[in-house]
């Protein structure tokens, strides 16, 4: 190997190893825009060796391309409102999954090793799906598309029609690479298969299917790089699919659902259009509540006997501080019957030194509840009943509870599905928004704040 | 041979992902997402190759419009990585 | 309606039945209310803030109770009170039913509608009237501060340059509602608790106060549906009396709240076992008026039985009348929204209605009260 | 050396000077220790317990005087006490140099060694010994409990069913030893605590118990290398005075400790602001004794002036005389055993010793502390 | 490439999968069994492909080898003491790299192409050093050698020279390749390096020398690799090395010193006879106490006025806790003026209810002061000070003081070097068992919390 | 290019065995370096072939000698450490 190429595939190494570090750094607050640098420099410096190599002859047609495009992706960038963010990343990452299925379609001119084929049928596929479906996205997400699912009767057939026609072709493709037909056939294949991938998803899950076509363009760029026979591409690409893949997982599991169940609750769900949906409990892990918790701007915290006898005064004295260092406003309903005397959250929560001030009375926290993001119950059961309010044969029907079902999210935190005090049934563990934390309320807020304070 | 090689590479990279991503903090998945996003534009170096090639075939025109669009990935995907990384710094200051 | 709120005449009452604030919210209610002059002054209340809040004065006792369509009071009316009030009258106040059985007869007889305080059930929708609890629960902190005056050493632990000074052990039996709020106080002054309570249930609460529950193996000991103690017999008691002998004798302070629903205490703390106790200690009888836990306390007094000092101090929310007015006034406003018709603006006696019945004692001419009517039936 | 406690004779005294564990360790130390016969009675100690101690007992209380070597006592001596002393008998106990000139004076020519409580100095190492640390630090949680009996409500905050009782408002003015540990026990018991000190480091003791302090600005303020407050300028008094006003005005009980050694201490709250307060509050003079820092307290008495309760009661260590007369009996321990000599089993007056040149007033005949000699010479 | 040969690649693959796996596991406790186990069934799935090769055509001298190593190496590892575990694993290290050694001497038959001559040497003279390093790291930890560090006058000078004749005959080998003095040189100076680069260092430092020496032997199988051209020896061997690195410096972060003081400050010390150890201040981070205090089963705390000022009582007794629950026994020694006013931290305790028979006085801790292993000062001074039974001439000297300095280990928690309220210097500080964790006493033992919990 | 996929390989190893080892609690360190160790008789693989030539020549000798060291290494190295963390486990438990 001539010293220039070996120049070159060190720079690559070494782009990559600015791709990873930049990744590793983009993993924390603080260091995330370092990381981000990091990254882009990797990236000059991986343009920079491609440009160096010898088979480039000319370089107008690559600056044309770098200044439209980077003219396009600048302006875009910067002129994007804040809030329209996540659709433009879903933008950006079509042209991505574009670039790929592009490049896989010109190196079709060079080779026809069977190898060589079938990388570049998978970065055109891959590109191609990538591509329609962050179109998509993006229109849901800007609502210049209806954000919601789309779904009509006999919907999986004609998704598995297509499937079926992409592997044909595919396989025609590979079979016979001359004939342009079966080249057409696969692009426009696996655009349509984007749009119809996407569009049964809902808008609320859209970050998701952001994350999971960002993993495609990784390895889009991956197919690509084997049907070019370039190593940075190949390992960049790798890089970009594995971690998507895991970040989509991640991002599923702090949405509470499975990644299938993102992707094809949209296929069934009209087939059984009937179904009215009865509540059921909801479990919820630690570390999931977590994931809710971190992004809530408002937490109330319920406390009640169950707080007391897990003895939990003094971490969830913890927890509020670090919610608050979060910059999440905290405060403490306190609902006058709570515990088992007057007043017996009033000794806890002093003793663990909560402010005064932080204390509210239920007929002040009830009409803030609907700007809550998470309501925290911990060890509360009657004083949270909604049964108080809704079910008039209820014993407590007519006494005024802390209304936490308006909240945007409830945690539940209790060992079982036991009653409390007055023994009767609690309506609001099955309600749409509570999720329960069973266990020790104590070791549960432990579990909170470890997670917390990672 | 490269084909073995390549398959130690994306075991490592999957691996490496795997360790890099997890017990990311929910606030950092989008700016993780468009981080990586600007990374996958990396087929700007295949389509260099093909754009500048100096053949004016079909590859050639397809290889500059794949570096258009990949320098669209690139280019914009690190400026709004950066642009939301910005906005965090100023809350957490 | 006329509700009338006459000056409470027990001698060293400070309580009063019903504070300005109420006052204000009864008017609201569209209620026309009338007081007595100078019924707040036990707690500190004048009666331009009454008349502010939108009351009248009616110097004239008789009149007041004569006029008056509802009574609202803190203790039990005279007999010569009851003769005084029309027929239909609403009378809310404590009334202790199981023993005043003449009382009743003669609410009964002037056709008074007569409400006990002390019947309101112990279910969690009726707590905001309990007013056994809201008193209970300030009588709990009171006896704790009345026990650390009287110790002649402190309640924390300190840790100093001159020594080392032990934190004060304090035995708590019976941990209803005021031996709760005792836990909860002492264990604030930093003592050492440990309480003790026949119902097996309360171990838990007893704990989740950060005190130490002293178990003791009674056999069957169980609660009523209403949350109440049952009476233990001779040998549980002997049994508890034996067991809790040892802490006890152990302890700085002793504080004895237990009660048995409807019945006579029962005497938990021998006198052989307040004098097993070091000199000095102090020994605090919640139940000294109705007969007492602790044998030797005298009610209203603090008695000193071989250097141990044995207070028996009655009505001991009193000595934070104010607090213990405000929230007896709420109680009782309370009870009387939740009766009350918005519509026609009146309190309406409602047999159908899930907590009056239980403590209306006499309505119409009749003790409606089943408890009270069998007891008086039984002659007793 | 032979060591003699007389019994404290001051009405109402009911700490004592040594208790029995003292007497035990004087013992072991080669001491030979005399009591008076129901010297400890006052705190519930028996002659009993002293005799098991090691102690012997003097009935002859003159004889007790005359032939003790060194006499150790809680308060300061009569002058018929002084002329019964041997010359060269070391006398410790409080003393209140700086007014009792006559009694210094008649230590002086008696020959006596006196020694004085009060003048220990502050330094870390002297601690142990720091009889006025250790009384105070009683006096601060005494005053809490006074002020919680009086107060006609609860300090803690309360959210119950019959409505939220708002935690107490306590105000502490001086956050010496005796008000951190005032604050510390308003804080146990639920109430919401302001401090206030002229001393600028105070303000972190205070918050490092959670309390709030109270900043205002009077300049320069400072303290003296003993660790004592300055004495304010009238001008700064009366800033003071205007800032606390308010604060005053909105609490439920005023605390004050402020003391300025060896002067008479500031009055610090006026009767109009007495009088500003809500009726029912309490407010607790601790230096009424003195001279007062609430204008109006009377010295051991309990006063109201406009509703308003003021508490002037003196000696409060003596509420919890137990504890009192432990921790005072351990400073004399440790006085007595930091001046010991172990080969000859004696205590020697040391005038190198780090800590009792400053805290002896008289020897050998002569006035040897500089400050107070210089009082007696200015002719005060 | 035929389909044995890829077979026998992706075998390999799978086996580098199965050792990062096994790694990722063996790093928790709970997981590391199952770890181990993967790891080895990796290890056997390489062999086993290896074993496929066609290069092979006897077999009996590899069962040989087999029988005879496997009998050692499981008779070795059975019959070990508990207590002898240590020096075992570094044995085995010491055969590894021999045996990495013999893998380069029989390549050299084979291939005299430079790149290919290059790793050879590096096998040997890493598997060398590997070889004897670990011989004599074990001896030094069976005290079958002294385990103290053996320094001479001239050391750095004799080293030296070594390290050039290494490097001499290592090129020359490169060079004349035929010549096989070259090759006797490089093996015997790179064994006698192992031996002169391990005695200076003492015995208590082996652990990190064996770490070391570990990743050494994971790069002589790298470089093995190379030279025999075999894929697996390069990605495991990497992995080894590159984690064995790592491992290093963590370990030598616990130790709370350098890896070039670990390595090197056996030469310099002989120079430097005279240089009595003075007193310095140590500060440490966090992370570096918290790898102390996981290990300690007897921690004692003494507060003082500081945690009052931080307010640091609640996390003070869930540290408490966390280390309870991990089997440590946690007292708490309160010096009679600790604070600002009589029984302040008894006070403060109380509020976050640590129970009351936890609290020693300064009498009952003293005595045991000797068998604590982590002795932590939260914002106290004076009451630690030991100058007071040190220094007669100072003001405090004779108070009775809480003796820290005896534990084995001490953390002072403060902000700065700042002297307490009698206002003086504070020898403690500058003892040799002394560590400063600066900060604010709530938030450094908020980190502890948080390492400990994690 | 093999050079170039090999640092590719070494790099990501790298950066794989600093997350993997970063974080591992200080009571596993020895069970983990053992582990670790036990990999590292990889060698085992190279040897084999060596071993295995048939040629019966220095190098098939010192291949043979290799087997058995690196044998030791991997068998010792995973019975101890397995020894070592089956005595961890009987501590948690
Ligand atoms: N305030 C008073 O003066 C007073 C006096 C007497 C009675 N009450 C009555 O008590 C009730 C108070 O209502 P509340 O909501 O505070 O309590 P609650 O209704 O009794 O419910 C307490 C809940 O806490 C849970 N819990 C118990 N231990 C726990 C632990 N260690 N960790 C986590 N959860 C735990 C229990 O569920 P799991 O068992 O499934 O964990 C239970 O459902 C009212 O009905 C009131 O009337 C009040
Ligand atoms: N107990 C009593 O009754 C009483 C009364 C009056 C005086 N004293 C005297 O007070 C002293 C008590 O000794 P001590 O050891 O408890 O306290 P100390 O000697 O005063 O030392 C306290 C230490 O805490 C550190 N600190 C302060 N704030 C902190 C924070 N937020 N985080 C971490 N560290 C902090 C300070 O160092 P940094 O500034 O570097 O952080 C300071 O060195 C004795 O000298 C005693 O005589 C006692
Ligand atoms: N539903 C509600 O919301 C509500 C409200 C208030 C009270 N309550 C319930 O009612 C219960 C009783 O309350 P109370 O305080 O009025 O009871 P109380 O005053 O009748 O009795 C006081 C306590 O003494 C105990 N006792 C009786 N005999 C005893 C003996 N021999 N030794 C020791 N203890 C003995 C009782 O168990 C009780 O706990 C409370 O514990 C509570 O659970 C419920
Ligand atoms: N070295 C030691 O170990 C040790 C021991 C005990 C006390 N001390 C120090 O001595 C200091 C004084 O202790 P003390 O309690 O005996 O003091 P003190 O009884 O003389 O005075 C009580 C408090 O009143 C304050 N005060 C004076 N004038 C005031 C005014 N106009 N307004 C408000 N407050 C005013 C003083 O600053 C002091 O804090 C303590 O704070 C402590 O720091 C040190």
């Amino acid at each position: 190997m001539e010293s220039t190429q070996l120049t070159i595939q060190l720079a690559y190494v070494a782009a990559a190893a600015l791709f990873i570090y930049g990744l590793k750094l983009l993993g924390s607050a603080d260091s995330a825009r370092k990381g981000n640098l990091l990254s882009s420099v990797g990236m000059l410096l991986a343009i920079v060796a491609a440009l160096l190599d010898q088979g480039i002859v000319e370089y107008q047609w690559i600056l044309l391309g770098f200044v439209v495009g980077g003219a396009i992706g600048a302006a875009a960038a910067r002129l994007v409102q804040m809030t329209a963010m996540p659709e433009m990343v879903a933008l950006f990452n079509g042209f991505g999954g574009m670039a790929s299925l592009l490049v896989g379609a010109a190196a079709l001119s060079g080779s026809s090793n069977t190898f060589t084929l079938v990388t570049i049928v998978l970065s055109i596929l891959i590109g191609g799906l990538t591509f329609t479906g962050s179109l998509v996205a993006w229109g849901k997400l800007s609502e210049t598309l209806g954000s919601g699912a789309v779904m009509f009767r006999g919907q999986q057939i004609v998704n598995s029609l297509i499937v079926l026609a992409i592997l044909f072709s595919a396989v025609m493709f590979c079979l016979q690479p001359e004939n342009s037909i079966w080249l057409y056939a696969v692009i426009a294949l696996s655009l349509l298969f984007g749009v119809m991938a996407v569009i049964p998803i809902g808008g609320a899950d859209m970050p998701v299917v952001i994350s999971l076509l960002n993993s495609y363009s990784g390895l889009a760029a991956c197919a690509a790089g084997f049907a070019v026979n370039n190593n940075i591409l190949i390992v960049a690409g790798s890089l970009v699919g594995a971690s998507g893949i895991i970040l989509t997982q991640i991002m599923c599991k702090a949405m509470n659902r499975s990644l299938s169940n993102v992707l094809f609750s949209g296929f069934g769900s009209v087939s059984s259009e009937e179904t009215v949906i009865e509540g059921e409990i909801k479990p919820i892990s630690v570390e999931d509540a977590y994931y809710i918790l971190e992004a809530a701007t408002n937490v109330a915290i319920i406390p009640g006997y169950g707080m007391a006898v897990a003895q939990a005064q003094h971490v969830v004295k913890e927890l509020t501080q670090l919610l608050e260092k979060k910059g999440a406003e905290v405060n403490f309903g306190i609902h006058p019957v709570a515990g088992r005397m007057p007043g017996h959250m009033n000794v806890l929560l002093a003793e663990a030194d909560v402010p005064y001030d932080q204390l509210l009375e239920m007929d002040d926290i009830n009409p803030r509840m609907e700007t809550v993001d998470v309501a925290i119950v911990i060890g509360a059961n009657d004083v949270v009943n909604p049964a108080a309010r809704e079910v008039e044969s209820s014993p407590i029907y007519g006494m005024p509870v802390i209304n936490v079902d308006q909240a945007r999210t409830v945690f539940v935190l209790k060992r079982s599905m036991a009653s409390g005090f007055a023994g009767i049934e609690n309506p609001l563990f099955y309600k749409e928004n509570t999720r329960m934390l069973f266990g020790d309320a104590k070791e549960s807020i432990s579990g909170l704040i470890r997670e917390l304070s990672n | 041979m490269e084909v073995v090689f390549l398959t130690f590479i994306l075991m490592l990279s999957i691996f490496l992902g795997f360790e890099l991503i997890t017990k990311v903090p929910a606030t950092l998945h989008t700016p993780l997402m468009s981080g990586a996003n600007a990374i996958s534009g990396i087929t700007v170096v295949g389509a260099i190759s093909l754009a500048g090639n100096g053949q004016h075939d079909m590859a050639n025109w397809l290889g500059a419009a794949a570096v258009a669009f990949a320098s669209i990935n690139v280019v914009g995907g690190y400026l709004v990585t950066d642009r939301m990384l910005a906005m965090f710094k100023k809350r957490g200051s | 309606m006329r509700i009338a709120i006459p000056k409470e005449t027990h001698p060293g009452e400070n309580r009063v039945p019903v504070v300005p604030g109420t006052v204000k919210k009864l008017c609201l209610l569209g209620a026309e209310v009338t007081i007595e002059p100078g019924m707040g002054e036990g707690s500190g209340f004048t009666d331009e803030q009454y008349t502010e809040a939108g009351a009248s004065i009616e110097p004239d006792r008789n009149k007041l109770f004569s006029e008056a369509e509802i009574l609202l009071r803190l203790r039990k009316p005279t007999l010569e009170e009851v003769a005084l009030m029309s027929s239909g009258c609403i009378h809310i106040s404590y009334l202790d039913p199981f023993n005043e059985h003449e009382l009743v007869r003669a609410l009964q007889k002037q056709g008074v509608t007569s409400i006990s305080m002390e019947m309101i059930p112990r279910t969690t929708r009726s707590q905001k009237m309990d007013a056994l609890s809201s008193q209970a629960n300030l009588a709990g902190y009171v006896m704790v501060l009345l026990a650390a005056t009287r110790l002649p050493s402190i309640f924390p632990m300190m840790m100093t340059p001159a020594g080392t000074l032990k934190p004060a052990k304090v035995f708590i039996i019976g941990a209803g509602v005021a031996g709760l709020q005792a836990i909860a106080t002492a264990k604030r002054l930093g003592a050492k608790v440990t309480a003790f309570d026949t119902r097996p249930v309360v171990a838990e609460q007893v704990r989740s106060l950060g005190a130490t529950f002293l178990d003791i193996d009674l056999g069957d000991t169980g609660e009523t549906a209403g949350g109440y103690a049952k009476e233990l017999t001779a040998e549980q008691i002997e049994k508890q009396r034996q067991a809790q002998k040892d802490v006890i004798a152990d302890s700085d302070v002793v504080i004895t709240t237990a009660q048995v629903f409807g019945r006579k205490p029962p005497v938990i703390v021998t006198r052989d076992m307040v004098e097993g106790m070091r000199p000095g200690s102090v020994v605090v009888d919640m139940a000294a008026e109705t007969g007492g836990n602790v044998e030797g306390s005298v009610p209203n007094e603090t008695v000193e039985i071989n250097g141990v000092t044995v207070i028996g101090q009655a009505n001991l929310p009193n000595e934070v009348c104010r607090d213990a007015s405000q929230m007896y006034s709420s109680n009782l406003f309370n009870l009387v929204e939740d009766a009350w018709d918005k519509e026609s603006k009146r309190f309406v006696i409602d047999f159908e209605h899930d907590i009056l019945p239980g403590c209306i004692i006499t309505h119409g001419g009749e003790v409606t009260n089943e408890t009270i009517k069998n007891i008086l039936a039984g002659g007793n």
